[in-house]
């Protein structure tokens, strides 16, 4: 009935749904898990305090991906952050900036801040410039939020989403600038640019814990603890193996093959 | 019904039947998963055209209304009307065609990619200080792969090129896996999400 | 303290790149293990084995995976073998064009020895659907001659029937992504499948290799400058080394200057606070 | 020094990019940044076209491969999302694409991403290479764990563990930026020797 040789991953996949599946159906029953704190989350609470008193602008740039099949993950726990940063600024007064770089963002980004606003009560302070699509080009889309950040004295820098090779031009100019940065991507190559140039850095899966956090859908952090769950598997299973192997046994080596 | 049910109902449909075909052994099941897989590249060639519409109706906004800094938009309009016209008339092999691509697009991007090692050595510069562990390992990592990856190092120490493979093989290889994994117990959760329906995102925007 | 201005940093690193360029000075150079373990998978491929390579990179990558691609088809033109060039992303087959030229001045006729079947769509699922049914996705090459006109594809039904796949690939903003290649091609049609990646994809990429998904790597200009050393072929990698070696000199001298004024910074704030 | 126009014109506009860093924002710029973005976005539809005629209007209508409607209408589908009374039928047409895209996805992580990992982390405990391995992934997962439920366990003496593994990702990030380091500038050499090579002439280079 089963492939032959992926068994035991039909299996790994059965029991990690399940686990995800049971977790969001326990958050959805009003038990929702609790998650460690994350300092880059205050961080942009602070941020938000800061550029208010200077009295000039935060910018949110979700990165270069789309809704679809770049980077869609954490493009989608991106828009998370976007909603909340929205709304603390309408309620602060404060100016914000979010410029996109798909169409499909776009979209979305306007309708999410707009919402934001709604919520915030300053649904007459909304202007329609707040979100801006500069470009589909990565660079040229860099170049516009680099002038953006210099020639409207932007104070806070927020860049949560999928990124390539424009991030560090960004952080850099962003940081000559003297913004206060906060960053986060599930891209791994690009991490290492952002925990060396930004001031705040979330680590590859922080990004959706703490979109989780932010989030009204409790589902999100309810598929956090199926997650959890998951990694742990992956750690017994890991020991085990390695335990096994030496003692010079392959059990553990065939069994996933099997 | 047309405007939600529909379209979440194909989404758990087709995302169930893509699973199945490939872990279970029956060849109806197989064929249909291929026939739909089949169909994507297809598919993505009218994405990649839509995907266009929006910078020209962002572009043609600002040209209509006389935003500021509106001719800049003009120029493009001129230069993404010369590469369709001579792309679609005379084909991509044309000297004219090459022209656009090869002296005016190619130099302009690869110099851009190219600039980020600017930003390398800036940020090296003022971000690579031992101001805590953390930071500390970040920056002797660092340092000893750029060393161990250039002639230069060998220079140092012929043992440099082993320090730098070592690193990269070994605890380097290990923080890897780390992300790999949780990559993709975070994907995992994603898809099945997407394909129960309990994430929309895809599903919703303009109504 | 006073910090160094960064636009100084910028136009110091363009002219520290620039000068090796214009007097050389040839640093030596040693062929690392992968380097050699890929050099070894290509080596076994026997006469007349179809190799399908995809140039999965555009403009800006084009400087570390185009020496690669070159070293790869000169190797492989060496051993007889017959190439199928793909790319999953649409610049690509500009890229494979250029590539291939290497292959004529070798004495080797398109359609019979190479061919290059240009751009396929859909990244992942494209990989996914012509691995199992070619030419339901490849009906034409890049110089649209059909399919069943070409020699070289004869009897090229799916994915097993190449002796071995190597993507050169950019990474993330492409559309076929490493990743994609291994899922599709390794774990769910089982073909050796080797990568030439970017140096910044390197790490990413590593476990891939000593998991044993992939049967080689190679990894940006250092590991082409390495292969046209074992080729015994020096091209314009080995000649942009010496530049490297430059730069990353004034770019570890940074960090030194970095730390060592931020060490004194704090010795004289701790005296200041003292005082 | 190169007397083509061509080389001319690329050398202009790689000087144009490169002021955006060493200078600032300037209109010359502008103007490049824009041809270059108008090439770019006409290029895709370019090739997009191109693609569409090859693999499915050709056959749809050469050869009769009559299956090939289906994924054709999707595709028009698409252009619906411009049209506001009917936008909502690009929907059909996303779905698809997005559950295909997930379902590979999820069937292809559980192997690719996860299993061959893992077993490729059953090594033996006798070296001490290996055991840095076990170690390393073991606590850079534990990292991960974000719910009380988990993190609950690493409170105490055993907190050393997740910051432990904060330690390998951190050497993890500065093993591949000094790797992209080398990437990059291999980009800048190649916009570096364009110019002293082919626009200056002054490189002793072939």
């Amino acid at each position: 009935m089963i492939v032959e040789g992926l068994v035991f991953a039909f299996l790994t996949m059965i029991v990690s749904c399940a686990a995800i599946l049971l977790g969001i159906r326990e958050a959805r029953q009003g038990k929702p898990p609790q998650i460690r704190t994350l300092t880059a989350l205050d961080a942009i609470n602070e941020g938000i305090g800061r550029a208010t008193e200077m009295g000039r602008p935060v910018h949110f740039s979700a990165g270069v991906g789309n809704l679809t099949v770049r980077g869609a993950p954490v493009m989608i726990a991106s828009l998370s952050f976007l909603s909340h940063i929205a709304e603390q600024a309408a309620r602060f007064d404060c100016p914000l900036i979010a410029t996109v770089a798909q169409g499909d963002v776009y979209q979305a980004s306007e309708d999410i801040v707009r919402a934001s606003y709604v919520r915030a009560g300053k649904a007459d302070a909304f202007r329609p410039d707040a979100v801006r699509y500069l470009s589909v080009n990565q660079y040229v889309y860099a170049g516009g939020i680099v002038g953006i950040i210099n020639r409207e004295k932007v104070a806070v820098n927020i860049m949560i989403g999928h990124y390539a090779n424009e991030a560090l031009f960004i952080a850099e100019e962003a940081h000559s600038a003297g913004c206060l940065q906060i960053a986060g991507t599930t891209n791994e190559y690009q991490i290492p640019f952002f925990v060396a140039a930004c001031d705040y850095v979330l680590i590859g899966e922080e990004v959706f814990a703490a979109a989780a956090q932010l989030s009204s859908d409790s589902a999100e952090l309810g598929a956090m603890s199926g997650q959890d769950f998951v990694k742990v598997l992956s750690i017994a299973l890991t020991l085990l193996g390695a335990i096994a192997t030496t003692f010079g046994s392959d059990f553990f080596a065939k069994l996933v093959r099997m | 019904m047309l405007k939600r049910t529909l379209p979440l109902a194909l989404t758990v449909f087709v995302g169930f039947l893509i699973v199945f075909e490939y872990f279970v052994d029956i060849p109806a099941l197989h064929s249909a998963g291929s026939a739909i897989t089949g169909w994507m590249p297809l598919i993505q060639s009218f994405a990649v055209v839509t995907g266009t519409i929006n910078l020209i109706a962002v572009h043609g906004h600002s040209v209509r209304t006389k935003r500021q800094g509106w001719y800049y938009s003009l120029v493009l309009f001129v230069f993404l009307a010369a590469t369709v016209i001579v792309g679609l008339g005379q084909g991509t092999t044309v000297p004219a065609y090459r022209f656009l691509y090869d002296k005016i697009l190619i130099p302009c991007s690869s110099t851009m990619a190219g600039m980020t090692a600017f930003f390398i050595a800036s940020a090296s510069y003022r971000a690579f200080r031992a101001t805590n562990t953390d930071s500390a390992l970040l920056l002797i990592s660092a340092g000893l792969v750029m060393l161990g990856r250039v002639p230069i190092g060998e220079f140092v120490s012929v043992k440099m090129p082993d320090v730098a493979q070592w690193i990269m093989d070994i605890p380097s290889m290990a923080g890897q896996r780390v992300f790999l994994v949780c990559a993709g117990i975070g994907y995992i959760s994603l898809c099945l999400r997407t394909i129960v329906g309990i994430n929309r995102t895809h599903l919703s925007g303009n109504e | 303290m006073k910090s160094i201005n960064p636009k100084i940093i910028y136009v110091l690193i363009l002219l520290v790149v620039a000068i090796p360029l214009v007097r050389p000075f040839g640093l030596p150079m040693m062929v690392m293990k992968p380097t050699r373990d890929f050099y070894a998978v290509v080596d076994k491929i026997q006469p007349g084995d179809t190799v399908m390579m995809s140039w999965d990179y555009a403009a800006g990558s084009d400087v570390e995976l185009g020496p690669i691609a070159n070293s790869l088809l000169i190797h492989l033109a060496r051993k007889d073998a017959k190439i199928v060039a793909v790319s999953s992303i649409p610049d690509g087959p500009m890229f494979a064009e250029a590539s291939l030229k290497v292959l004529e001045g070798l004495g080797k006729v398109y359609g019979e020895d190479f061919v290059n079947l240009g751009f396929f769509a859909g990244g992942e699922s494209g990989i996914a659907a012509w691995a199992e049914n070619f030419k339901s996705v490849f009906r034409a090459d890049w110089r649209k001659t059909p399919v069943e006109q070409i020699p070289v594809l004869k009897g090229i039904e799916k994915a097993q029937d190449f002796a071995l796949i190597v993507s050169m690939n950019t990474g993330p903003g492409g559309y076929g992504v490493p990743d994609a290649w291994v899922r599709q091609i390794h774990v769910a049609e089982k073909v050796p499948l080797a990568l030439a990646v970017t140096a910044i994809m390197g790490p990413q990429t590593q476990p891939y290799l000593q998991s044993g998904q992939i049967q080689g790597l190679l990894i940006g200009l250092r590991s082409a400058a390495e292969y046209e050393k074992l080729l015994e072929n020096p091209g314009i990698a080995t000649a942009q080394m010496d530049a490297q070696s430059a730069a990353h000199a004034v770019i570890l001298a940074l960090i030194v200057i970095g730390n060592v004024t931020y060490l004194l910074d704090r010795k004289n704030k701790n005296k200041g606070a003292s005082a | 020094m190169s007397t083509s126009p061509d080389v001319w014109l690329a050398a202009f506009l790689t000087l144009a990019m490169f002021s955006l860093a060493i200078y600032k924002e300037n209109p010359v710029y502008r103007v490049a940044e824009h041809a270059f973005i108008g090439i770019g976005a006409g290029h895709a539809i370019v090739t997009g076209i191109q693609s569409i005629q090859t693999s499915g209007w050709n056959p749809l209508v050469k050869d009769g491969e009559y299956a090939l409607i289906i994924p054709m209408i999707l595709g028009l589908l698409l252009f619906t999302k411009y049209v506001k009374p009917v936008s909502h039928l690009s929907r059909i047409t996303m779905a698809i694409v997005v559950a295909t895209g997930a379902g590979l996805g999820l069937r292809g992580a559980v192997q690719a991403q996860l299993l061959n990992q893992i077993s490729a982390t059953f090594l033996s405990l006798n070296s001490f290479n290996n055991l840095i391995i076990v170690l390393g992934f073991v606590v850079g997962t534990s990292y991960f764990l974000f719910t009380k439920r988990y993190t609950r366990a690493l409170e105490g003496p055993v907190g050393i563990l997740p910051k432990l593994g904060r330690w390998f990702l951190m050497i993890a990030f500065g093993a591949s930026f000094g790797n992209a380091s080398m990437g990059f500038l291999s980009m800048l050499i190649g916009r570096a020797l364009f110019l002293v090579r082919d626009w200056l002439g002054i490189s002793n280079l072939f």
